[in-house]
């Protein structure tokens, strides 16, 4: 082999299939130098390159230069290609569904009122997961002390829940007709004086809700 | 196939045998390098220069005897597998010389056919690999993508809720606020805050003296329960803002109205 | 994706262009369903990489199949090209080279037949060994008294060894027209390898096998 490269380089269809190889193979960029060193006696690397250049134009990968080096790279429109997108479906979680509720059913609502309805304060990511799922936004402020924002449904979450308004939303009502509220007792008496509120000291507590 | 008739003794007058003969002691020394009784069976075999289907597998079990034999006497300690195979190629032998018993359900013939297809077999096998270790190979002679582009992985997570969960929490707020433990109820309290912030901006029109209870909250001095909690926390703010100097108080006589007037 | 689908494919020549993107970006072969995966709605893939392998044949590299996957890889007459890029291998004993032979030529075949064709019991380093090059894995198991576990090659062994599917073994048909590759119980007073035989001294022997 070597002694034929003394005498004869191969011809230049040859030479352009063994840098073809080369570059397909080389972890790095591949200069002219490095090609004449790897290639047999006599080669030229330019004109074969040339010619492979050429031979890719408009495929799928391209001959191409980097600094003084040379690689086969992919084509830049189908770069699309190269990525794959993975949809990932999740459950929301219970804090940002309980949130997502308040603010569906007491809208518009300000944080401090929310914390109060769940008994618990609201995580910054809750409110801004919601809002980036787009079911939540930003309503007016509140015209108390402190000017609070507030929070209300947006149409993305009317969407989302088929629902036409928020007034569709079914009422304490038929929520206990649904059995979702069957352990409590009617709406009706929900605390709003304190002599309520004290009854309920004496009021076992309510089985596990989980 | 035979290329030669082989005689069933020991070879005695040629080179052939010399060799051959050196060739079973190279073996007996380097039976550690057999992977196993069949291996040495395939290997004494060849010697019997014939293709495998044809091998004499009486000679062949005479010269494995033979083996173990030798290895005795050079004190050669045998694996038990090789003593199982030495065991069942005499009882073999010595079947393969006698007449065939019509009683016997596996004939002598046949348990030799099956050891030949064995040798034959492993013999095909060890072909094979040769065949397939010859073969071009990657990372050898065929080589792969040298800067290989990952697929870049582009993770979206969408979240999902139905009307039913929306509900269900609903349900469970409120569940739980029928039942939550007591709490002072804020509805009819006017804090001090609220006085404060109410108070600030209304003292400054205040030149005359002026009484404390016409500075309640719209609303507060119906119920008997507000309009304490109004009446208590404007006192108490009063007093902040007297301290602060923003207002004077008096109060004529005991249980007398008090009455502010702010000091501009 | 649904409305994708209304579009059409990209013409034959463009899906091309794709397939010859992904096939040169990946180091690993490419299944036709990831193909599929990854292409527009409604490419045919299939049609795609015959005409991209057609167009490959004599150059440097090759569009070469493996199993149901495919890739492109160097053309081995240019291996003298690429010292640089040659990994060496650990050297595989006689024992792992004629084990995997085994598995190639007879899979799915159980440890008990691989020791059966080989007389002599095999090693779990072995096995290992060639599980951990990714050569040999877990078939499914058979279904007979025990239910061993059998072995067969995979696709990282095909494309190793240059193997479009494992009917391509050098000299398979042969072998099997010479019931070489039968699995032929042997009559009963043949020795085992050595574990066996000493369990059947304590175990009765198993049923009849249909």
């Amino acid at each position: 082999m070597s002694e034929e490269s003394l005498f004869e380089a191969p011809p230049l269809a040859e030479q352009e299939r063994m840098i073809e190889a080369i570059l397909f193979a080389s972890a790095m960029p591949v200069t002219v130098p490095d090609l004449h060193a790897r290639l047999p006696h006599g080669c030229d690397a330019p004109a074969a390159l040339d010619q492979l250049r050429k031979r890719y134009e408009g495929r799928g990968v391209r001959v191409v230069r980097v600094g003084d080096a040379w690689a086969i790279r992919t084509a830049p429109d189908l770069a699309f290609l190269m990525t794959r997108e993975t949809v990932e479906t999740r459950k929301l979680s219970r804090a940002a569904i309980e949130t997502l509720a308040i603010v569906a059913y007491h809208q518009p609502v300000t944080r401090a009122e929310i914390e109060e309805i769940r008994g618990v304060s609201v995580s910054k990511g809750t409110v801004e997961q919601l809002m980036e799922l787009d079911w939540i936004k930003l309503g007016r402020r509140r015209e108390t002390p402190g000017r609070p924002v507030t929070f209300v449904v947006t149409r993305a979450f009317m969407d989302h829940f088929g629902l036409e308004t928020p007034r569709d939303l079914p009422g304490l009502k038929e929520l206990r007709a649904a059995g979702l509220l069957d352990s409590t007792p009617p709406p009706d008496a929900l605390p709003d004086a304190p002599e309520d509120a004290q009854e309920e000291l004496f009021t076992p507590p309510p089985p596990d809700e989980d | 196939m035979a290329e030669e008739d082989f005689t069933e003794g020991p070879a005695h007058d040629s080179a052939d045998a010399v060799a051959d003969r050196l060739a079973a002691e190279a073996l007996v020394v380097d039976v550690d390098g057999f992977e196993g009784p069949l291996d040495l069976l395939l290997t004494l075999a060849r010697t019997q220069k014939v293709d495998l289907r044809q091998v004499s597998v009486l000679q062949l079990a005479r010269q494995y005897l033979a083996f173990v034999e030798q290895a005795r006497t050079l004190r050669i300690e045998l694996a038990a597998d090789y003593l199982v195979m030495a065991a069942w190629l005499a009882f073999l032998k010595s079947r393969l010389l006698l007449p065939p018993d019509p009683e016997e359900e596996v004939s002598a013939e046949d348990l030799a056919a099956h050891l030949a297809f064995q040798l034959e077999r492993l013999e095909a096998m060890r072909k094979a690999a040769a065949r397939l270790m010859a073969r071009d190979q990657l990372g050898r002679d065929v080589f792969v993508r040298g800067e290989p582009q990952g697929v870049e992985r582009a993770r979206r997570v969408t979240y999902t809720a139905t009307l039913l969960d929306l509900m269900q929490g609903y349900a469970r707020l409120r569940t739980r606020d029928d039942f939550r433990p007591f709490v002072m109820d804020r509805d009819g309290v006017f804090t001090l805050e609220d006085a404060l912030e109410r108070l600030r901006p209304l003292i400054g029109s205040a030149v005359d003296w002026t009484d404390l209870m016409a500075f309640l909250p719209d609303g507060w001095d119906a119920d008997p329960m507000r309009r304490r909690s109004a009446t208590a926390s404007t006192f108490a703010a009063t007093l902040e803002l007297a301290k602060t100097g923003k207002l004077d108080l008096r109060q004529d006589d005991t249980f007398g109205p008090i009455r502010v007037r702010g000091r501009g």
